[in-house]
């Protein structure tokens, strides 16, 4: 047998566990989601489809494979047509160095986080292809929108995993992960979380998280109101629906990312759950972060565009850096209680000052309206 | 080496080239370009050096091709009359080929088998950028903040314009 | 004490630069520098040994030794008489004018260059001091001065320019000979054998004969002098005619006496007839000038002109006993420094009668006795001094040069003494014109003598009472260098 | 045959000339940018060879120098980008030979 | 005791001087202070020459000197002296006693003159000056207060400044004394460079002492001549006498101190002083300098006394009688009796004072009427002057008896008789006495007798004006005593011999002529002026001769015309020759070197510049030429890039 079939069969066989994992997860959570929200609105949810509604994703998926593909007439056929390959494909790829367990990560590169960055960037191209290739103003619109969004938070999402690199000294997800273990008297586990700038830098992380996958407060891109669904309107049927895919696999990726960092990935929470296998921690934690995804897009209404921008360069930006610095404190000060003390301390006083100074009532002039000549 | 991905790794980019430079649409142009962005990214974890290819994938793609598409968003009014080509152009890039071919192909040092190492980790690079390369870091850190508040203001005139 | 020459020259160069900084206390800050540089004069006359020949006080410092320039200063019984007589002419001219604090700045540079050129010793900073004095008087004329002032003073800087070029090449043709610009060694090597070979020590001697004699001015060559002074503003006029006229004079007695003494014997009788031409023919054009200033200005060429007549003689072809030449010499000596003095007073009075009628023509005035008796009267005196009346300090230095030059040049003497006619009755006309006959409507209104200009006036008189009645303080500056120096022209 | 130094070098000297060939040939900016950059990659491409096959690997200068000049060129992309939308609002076109005004 | 005297002889000039410096520091208010000032001042002097005349009395040939140095000069000392013997003490006496009078008749004179504190600053100037004069023992210092006598007589003379004729006669006598004195500084200087010194008497080489005068040796009679031009300038003998009459401009005492006195007698002082330079190398009793003197005496005599005769102003008739008689006394140095001549001059001080008081009296009694036309018949009116006058008047005709001025000037023509080199001085000296007595009794007959003429209101001047008058008159009477050829006291005392008393020598043929000479004198002035009316007699007589010498023989327009239009002349040319030869000699030199500029400039601008033009715009042509190749296109450039890159390849290839 020649090695390189033995490298081809572990890569399929890496793909395929991963691919049919997350698909069930995503079937999962798009009925789950629906059925929460209604919960939270005090209405039932779709229950009509399976029991308690839970083949609804099964229908939709059929839904979606049935509908006719409809693609404009002067749009960008090859361009129409790549966008949304390219997004899924990137989605996937994200979730490809994520370590689900102990030694589960499907490909340990050493560069894991930068490799997640990466790819993640690329979404960028991939939106900006969808609204170039639909060829329709409103489409376009929401590209911009949605990379204008992408880019300003993206500085955020690297800054606050820079602290949890620094202190670990590896690039490596399961680096990471392999220092988050150990425990405080049993109880206290040794998650990044637990520490001042880790709590500061895993909400930053969260909330950019949020913005990146378009989730609801900062769903502007396909806000309905507006323009209709931002760079997927022309899209229709089966391409739709990967859209659809990509969107929760980011989500499901970049939570995942927030897990290894911050909550100590696939470590139990206190010493005694050791005994339990580090997967259904890992996955455990997932669902904790999807609900709060689903949680938050049912209670916050949707943000406007320059409230987004203004809140990454004047908040998220500086807030990241404080956590840097916080965590070089807190490494200096011998990473204990003093330490922690310390760290705490920058990370309140920055915060006080930074929240004080964005006083919005009378820092922003008047908005001036320009209306389209 | 595994010259079957080499194979590969060159018709990708290579094609994609070729695309970015003869394509009539501005906007393929583009897009084969990030393919040899990603071929190139590609050339550089088969030669081992990871990182590179990861920060050109970042860099290049994440960025460089955003811009470029940006900016053709931005000029197209008038993107009826730039159809020809000049020929001129054509026959020197391809004298420049053939010299660089012919160059090559003669010097007899060059076709030396890759040695066998271990593929370089990041850990050493950062340790490298932090010791003997600080300086180069700190100019580059400098040139890029310069560089973008540069196009920052050039484009920004058009706000003050109106 | 080092270094107490260099404080004098340098104190009225810092003054200049503090006077052009101040706005409007220029002239009284002027005054207070003129103060220090005096008492600075006041100190090294003090420390000043009259008994001892030779200089004193010497700074030799290594300046450009590639080109043989020292920076040498010292003093001798000379040099001190004309710090002295500066210190005293540089406040008087001060106070002779209300001006501003351009004209003060330059005045103290003039006088830090005046005290430069007599106490320097190497011929380059000698010249250096020498050009840096033409300069700023230049400026003055040019831009403080009477009416034809451009072309005066233009005419002053050329022509007196044009003479100390040449004097510059001959000196370099001797520094390139003999290989140093020392003005001791110049003078050992003068009086053993010619400083030049050949007839080449003709030529040297005609430069810096032609220098001096425009800076003296000898008779041909003192047409830039009547112009200069009768457009230079009065404290000019009188820092001219006190000081600057002196360095031709001292040029003389430093620099070509000791080292062309054969050439001038040789010379002797050319140089005397021209001494006589420049003693009788300018009191006789004074005569007739209806200027007052330019009238002042002729006589000053002649009594400079007693100078020479002592210098030439002493050093005449003919047989010299040694106390004709040492009476000749200390006439020069006494008659430079009253000149500078009596000259000056003239001046400033021509001043004052000119800032009172706002012209200076001498039939403007008439019967002044009865309008402003003090004003006369101070006059009368200082025109008597300048006649060599007896009792006053100008018969001194006169009696001195003719008794010397008469003993060794009769003849010249003889003539020269016709001068001495018509100095008295040039001034005899303008006392008649100025002071007697009926007092003219015009000169009704003319105020007497002010508070400040009597406390400016009376001390010089009666100074020159005193040098006339016991000159014997001056004479002991400059004994020893007289005898000295009639030895070394023996 | 596996990857000798010799074909990686032509490659990069093939993409080399493609992207003079789009800096020459095509009339639109963009395409000089579009040119320059895939000049610049080939120019990575080139270090990273070098480095692979030059004598000590340890050594991670070629690297270095590669991760430099990404970096470059990402700056000099945004300033060409910004001059490419600078001139086409003075000119209302991307057409090169428009932009002759310097000529001369 | 003597010594003591001499070291402080300095003191009689340094009183009057002192006192008129105090003088001139009053104001004009302080006139009585002024006036006591000076008249104490000439007591003070007066008091100490006669301290000063008592010794030289007791011993006959009596010389007492004190030399001191003023300041060296080199090596040497210029050394100055004072010197008490009698010629010295007979003057200090004189001058005193006449400057008293003179100072108090000038107290009431001068009243009403509102510059009258000045006017007695000058006179005790003048007086401490003149005293200075007579004890100066170096030529120098004689030189000095010389010029200090002139400085005087110039403020006196030109008092009334606002007068232009005052100040014309001040600056006229102030000049033509000072071409005197030129003659007299080059004899100083001459003597001083032959003898080696300017003291008189220095205990053995003083100049005028026997090895001194050895020094000298053959330039004696030049140096002599030399110094009489000065005493010729300042007694205005006969080249100079032009400012005598003029310098009648001042007031009355002044004339009288100056220039009847004082001042004009210092020139026959100074004669007597350095006799010795005159007489050295006499041969029996005659030398060159002194026929000199002898032939100017004459002619100024009698030139003087001619002039007189025709003279209408009553001062001028008195400054040419004194003119006629300085020539008469430097006559009789000439011949060798300088005692006469001394003798004569004191005695001459004394009567001319007064006549000169007379005639001021005169004139303030005529209320400042000065032409002898306008008066007469004052005999009655104004008693005492005309008795004072007349006494004045008999000495000046020389009458012997009773009168000091009849015996000096008959020991004079005694003098003169003996003279060996020729008797006409003699002869023209009894024509002078003839002379002098006619205009004398013209003047006389003019004023005192005569019908009145239409002066208005004379009156006899007060009490201080008249006390000097008649004590004048009483010291030439009294002076007559002691000058009788019987009792020559002051003969003697100026020869140093000791005088003895022999009443036989009254008899002289002489005397008789001379007093016949007279009688004709008086007798002949009495007919020709007894009734003269407006017109002068002479005149009448003569009117070519008057009207010449009324002119005073136009010396003054010869003057004019000839010496002052001369140098006037070679002024303005010299002043010509200053402003545009020598000027143009500058002024041509400068258009030479502007010529020059023109020249380089033409040079520059045609030559070079037009070559370096053709350069330049050669270049510019290449340089478009070559701009051709830049076409704008980015594309070409790049290409041209990419195409040397090439040509580089190549170009290695084919080397390596």
């Amino acid at each position: 047998m020649p090695d390189w079939v033995t490298t081809m069969a572990s890569i399929l066989l890496n793909i395929s566990a991963l691919l049919g994992v997350f698909l069930t997860i995503f079937a999962l959570i798009s009925v789950l989601e629906r059925k929460i929200l209604g919960r939270m609105q005090n209405r039932y949810g779709p229950n009509r489809v399976g029991p308690f509604g839970l083949f609804q994703p099964v229908a939709d998926g059929i839904k979606m494979l049935i509908k006719e593909d409809v693609v404009p007439a002067r749009a960008d056929k090859v361009v129409h047509f790549l966008a949304p390959i390219l997004v899924a494909a990137t989605a996937i790829l994200t979730l490809g160095v994520i370590p689900y367990g102990r030694n589960m990560t499907p490909f340990a590169i050493d560069g894991g986080i930068l490799f997640f960055f990466a790819v993640g960037s690329t979404t960028e191209l991939a939106v900006f292809m969808a609204g170039w290739g639909s060829n329709n103003k409103f489409s376009m619109l929401g590209a911009m929108r949605a990379i204008a969004q992408m880019v300003s938070y993206e500085l955020p999402l690297i800054l606050t995993t820079l602290p949890v690199v620094m202190v670990v000294g590896a690039l490596s997800p399961d680096a990471i992960v392999s220092a988050q273990g150990g425990y405080w008297f049993g109880i206290l586990p040794h998650w990044f979380v637990t520490t001042p700038w880790g709590a500061a830098a895993f909400i930053l992380f969260f909330v950019s998280g949020l913005v990146e996958s378009n989730r609801t407060p900062f769903d502007v891109p396909e806000g309905e109101s507006e323009i209709v669904a931002g760079h997927m309107t022309e899209y229709s049927g089966f391409k739709y629906a990967t859209f659809f895919l990509a969107e929760y696999f980011g989500m499901f990726a970049i939570s995942g990312l927030a897990v290894t960092l911050f909550l100590g990935g696939w470590h139990a929470p206190i010493a005694v759950l050791e005994f339990i296998p580090s997967y259904v921690w890992f996955f455990l934690k997932l669902s904790a972060l999807l609900f709060v995804y689903i949680w938050v897009r049912g209670t916050l209404p949707r943000t406007r565009v320059d409230q987004i921008m203004n809140f990454a360069w004047k908040f998220m930006l500086p807030m990241a850096f404080t956590c840097i610095i916080a965590a070089a404190v807190w490494h200096y000060q011998g990473r204990g209680l003093a330490g922690w003390l310390w760290s705490l301390a920058v990370i309140a006083i920055i915060y006080q000052t930074l929240s004080r100074l964005l006083e919005t009532k009378k820092k922003f002039a008047p908005r001036t309206y320009r209306f389209a000549e | 080496m595994n010259s079957v991905a080499f194979l590969a790794i060159a018709i990708i980019t290579l094609s994609g080239a070729l695309a970015a430079a003869t394509l009539p649409k501005l906007i393929h142009a583009a897009l084969s370009l990030v393919i040899v962005f990603v071929g190139v990214a590609a050339y550089f974890f088969l030669l081992g050096a990871e990182f590179v290819g990861l920060v050109q994938i970042f860099v290049y793609i994440g960025a460089v091709a955003v811009l470029i598409v940006f900016t053709i968003l931005l000029t197209r009014r008038d993107s009826v009359n730039d159809r020809g080509v000049n020929w001129g152009g054509v026959i020197v890039a391809l004298a420049v080929f053939g010299g660089l071919l012919w160059i090559i192909l003669n010097t007899t040092s060059l076709a030396l088998p890759a040695p066998q190492t271990e593929p370089l980790t990041v850990k050493q690079i950062g340790e490298s950028l932090m010791t003997n390369y600080v300086w180069p870091l700190q100019c580059v850190g400098l040139v890029l903040t310069v560089a973008l508040i540069g196009a920052l203001i050039l484009v920004m005139e058009e706000k003050r314009e109106r | 004490m080092a270094g107490l020459i260099t404080t004098l020259i340098v104190t009225p160069l810092v003054g200049a630069l503090l006077v052009s900084a101040t706005r409007n206390y220029a002239r009284a800050l002027a005054l207070v520098f003129n103060l220090i540089t005096a008492t600075c004069a006041f100190i090294i006359w003090r420390h000043f040994d009259p008994s001892l020949p030779g200089l004193q006080l010497v700074e030799r410092h290594s300046w450009m030794p590639a080109i043989g320039a020292e920076y040498l200063l010292g003093v001798d019984g000379l040099s001190l008489l004309l710090v002295v007589l500066i210190s005293i002419v540089f406040p008087f001219a001060l106070l002779a004018q209300r001006m501003d604090r351009g004209f003060c700045a330059l005045m103290l540079i003039t006088q830090a260059a005046l005290y430069g050129t007599f106490t320097a010793q190497n011929f380059i900073l000698w010249f250096l001091f020498y050009e840096m004095s033409l300069i700023p008087a230049f400026l003055l004329i040019k831009i403080w001065g009477g009416e034809k002032r451009d072309r005066a003073a233009t005419k002053f800087f050329l022509y007196t320019f044009l003479g100390s070029v040449a004097m510059l090449l001959s000196f370099l043709g001797i520094y390139f000979v003999n290989g140093t610009f020392d003005f001791a060694s110049l003078a050992e090597l003068g009086k053993t054998r010619n400083v030049l070979p050949g007839n080449l020590t003709w030529v040297a001697f005609a430069g810096i004969f032609l220098g001096l004699a425009v800076k003296v001015p000898l008779f041909p060559f003192h047409t830039w002098l009547p112009d200069a002074y009768e457009t230079a503003p009065t404290g000019v006029s009188m820092v001219l005619t006190g000081a600057l006229s002196k360095m031709g004079v001292y040029g003389f007695i430093r620099l070509l006496l000791p080292i062309f003494p054969n050439e001038i014997a040789t010379l002797g009788p050319w140089l005397l007839t021209l001494t006589v031409c420049s003693i009788v023919i300018p009191p006789l054009v004074a005569w007739v000038q209806a200027d007052l200033k330019r009238m002042v200005a002729y006589l000053s060429i002649n009594h400079l002109g007693y100078c020479m007549l002592g210098l030439f003689a002493a050093t005449a072809p003919a047989v010299r006993p040694l106390e004709e030449m040492q009476a000749a010499l200390s006439g020069v000596f006494m008659q430079i420094f009253n000149h500078g003095i009596t000259a000056a007073t003239l001046f400033y009075f021509v001043g004052l009668l000119e800032q009172r009628r706002g012209s200076r023509g001498i039939d403007d005035f008439g019967g002044l006795m009865q309008r402003t008796p003090l004003l006369c009267g101070w006059m009368g005196v200082v025109m008597f001094s300048s006649l060599g009346l007896p009792g006053l300090n100008g018969f001194i230095g006169e009696f001195l040069i003719f008794k010397g030059s008469f003993a060794i040049a009769a003849g010249y003497t003889a003539f020269a003494v016709i001068g001495l006619l018509f100095t008295a009755i040039v001034f005899m006309r303008a006392m008649q014109s100025l002071f007697s006959g009926p007092l003219i409507e015009t000169a009704a209104g003319l105020p007497d003598l002010k508070a400040n200009e009597k406390w400016t006036i009376i001390p010089i008189a009666l100074l020159m009472f005193i040098i006339g009645i016991a000159p014997q303080a001056l004479f002991n500056i400059f004994n020893t260098t007289v005898v000295q120096m009639a030895r070394l022209l023996a | 045959m596996n990857a000798t130094l010799q074909l990686f070098l032509i490659i990069s000297s093939a993409l080399f000339s493609i992207g003079l060939l789009a800096t020459l040939s095509r009339r639109h900016a963009i395409f000089i940018l579009i040119g320059i950059e895939l000049m610049l990659a080939a120019a990575n491409l080139n270090f990273i060879v070098f480095w692979r096959f030059g004598s000590q690997q340890q050594q991670p200068t070629g690297v270095m120098v590669a991760i430099f000049s990404i970096a470059i060129a990402a700056a000099e992309a945004a300033v060409g980008l910004a001059l490419v939308i600078a001139i086409y609002r003075h000119y209302r076109t991307t057409n090169v030979d428009k932009f002759d005004s310097l000529k001369g | 005791m003597s010594s003591w005297i001499v070291t402080s002889i300095w003191l009689i000039p340094a009183a009057p001087l002192a006192f008129s410096l105090l003088i001139l520091s009053l104001t004009n208010s302080r006139r009585a202070a002024a006036a006591g000032l000076a008249i104490t001042g000439q007591i003070a002097a007066l008091a100490m020459s006669i301290l000063a005349f008592l010794p030289t009395l007791q011993t006959p040939g009596f010389r007492e000197v004190h030399n001191f140095t003023w300041f060296t000069f080199g090596d040497q000392a210029l050394r100055l002296g004072w010197v008490l013997d009698p010629l010295a003490a007979a003057m200090l006496i004189m001058i005193t006693l006449v400057g008293l009078c003179i100072f108090v008749f000038s107290a009431g004179y001068m009243a009403e003159d509102k510059n009258f504190t000045r006017f007695f600053a000058y006179l005790s100037f003048f007086s401490g000056a003149m005293l200075g004069v007579v004890i100066a023992n170096s030529l120098l210092l004689l030189f000095v207060s010389w010029e200090l006598v002139g400085l005087a007589s110039y403020l006196l003379i030109g008092f009334w400044i606002e007068r232009p004729s005052a100040a014309a006669a001040a600056k006229k006598a102030f000049i033509t004394t000072r071409i005197g004195d030129l003659g007299f500084f080059l004899g100083m200087l001459w003597l001083y460079h032959a003898s080696g010194t300017l003291l008189f008497y220095d205990n053995g080489n003083g100049a005028l002492e026997p090895n001194g005068l050895l020094k000298i040796g053959s330039s004696v009679t030049l140096v002599a001549l030399l110094i009489f031009c000065g005493a010729v300038g300042k007694s205005g003998q006969f080249p100079l006498h032009v400012w005598l009459p003029d310098a009648m401009e001042g007031p009355t005492p002044v004339s009288a101190l100056i220039h009847a006195a004082t001042m004009v007698a210092a020139g026959v002082f100074l004669v007597a002083r350095v006799y010795p330079l005159f007489s050295l190398g006499a041969v029996n009793g005659v030398t060159p300098s002194l026929t000199v003197v002898v032939s100017i005496g004459v002619v100024t005599a009698l030139m003087a006394s001619l002039i007189a005769l025709a003279q209408f102003d009553i001062k001028r008739i008195l400054a040419y009688s004194t003119v006629s008689q300085l020539g008469l006394m430097m006559v009789s140095l000439g011949v060798g009796g300088v005692a006469a001549g001394i003798m004569h001059l004191i005695a001459h001080g004394f009567f001319k004072a007064l006549l000169f008081l007379g005639a001021g009296s005169v004139i303030h009694g005529l209320h400042h009427e000065q032409d002898i036309r306008k008066m007469g018949a004052l005999r009655w009116i104004m008693p005492v002057t005309f008795l004072t006058y007349t006494v004045g008047m008999m000495n000046l005709s020389g009458v012997p008896f009773f009168f000091s001025g009849g015996w000096t000037k008959e020991e004079i023509l005694h003098r003169t008789a003996e003279w060996p080199l020729s008797r006409l001085p003699h002869y023209l000296m009894l024509a002078g006495v003839v002379l002098t007595a006619l205009y004398m009794t013209r003047q006389v007959i003019y004023v005192f007798f005569g019908s009145k003429r239409d002066a208005s209101a004379p009156h006899e001047s007060p009490g201080v004006m008249t006390m000097p008058l008649i004590i004048l008159a009483a010291c030439s009477i009294i002076l007559a005593i002691f000058l009788t050829p019987a009792w020559p006291c002051l003969h003697a005392y100026l020869n140093g011999e000791p005088a003895h008393l022999d009443l036989s020598a009254l008899v002289q043929p002489m005397l008789f002529l001379s007093l016949v000479l007279v009688a004709a004198g008086i007798g002949l002035g009495w007919l020709m002026y007894r009734n003269a009316g407006e017109i002068d007699p002479l005149a009448r007589a003569q009117p070519g001769l008057f009207r010449f010498l009324e002119n005073k023989m136009w010396i003054d327009e010869f003057y004019e015309h000839t010496f002052i239009a001369c140098s006037r002349v070679v002024a303005h040319l010299s002043d010509f020759l200053d402003r545009y030869f020598w000027d143009g000699l500058v002024s041509l030199f400068s258009g030479i070197a502007q010529a020059f500029a023109v020249l380089s400039k033409g040079f520059d601008d045609h030559a070079i510049n037009a070559r370096v033009d053709d350069t330049t715009t050669g270049a510019r042509r290449f340089g478009r030429l070559i701009a051709a190749g830049h076409s704008g296109q980015i594309q070409a450039y790049l290409g041209a890039i990419a195409l040397g890159m090439l040509l580089l390849l190549v170009l290695y290839a084919w080397l390596a």
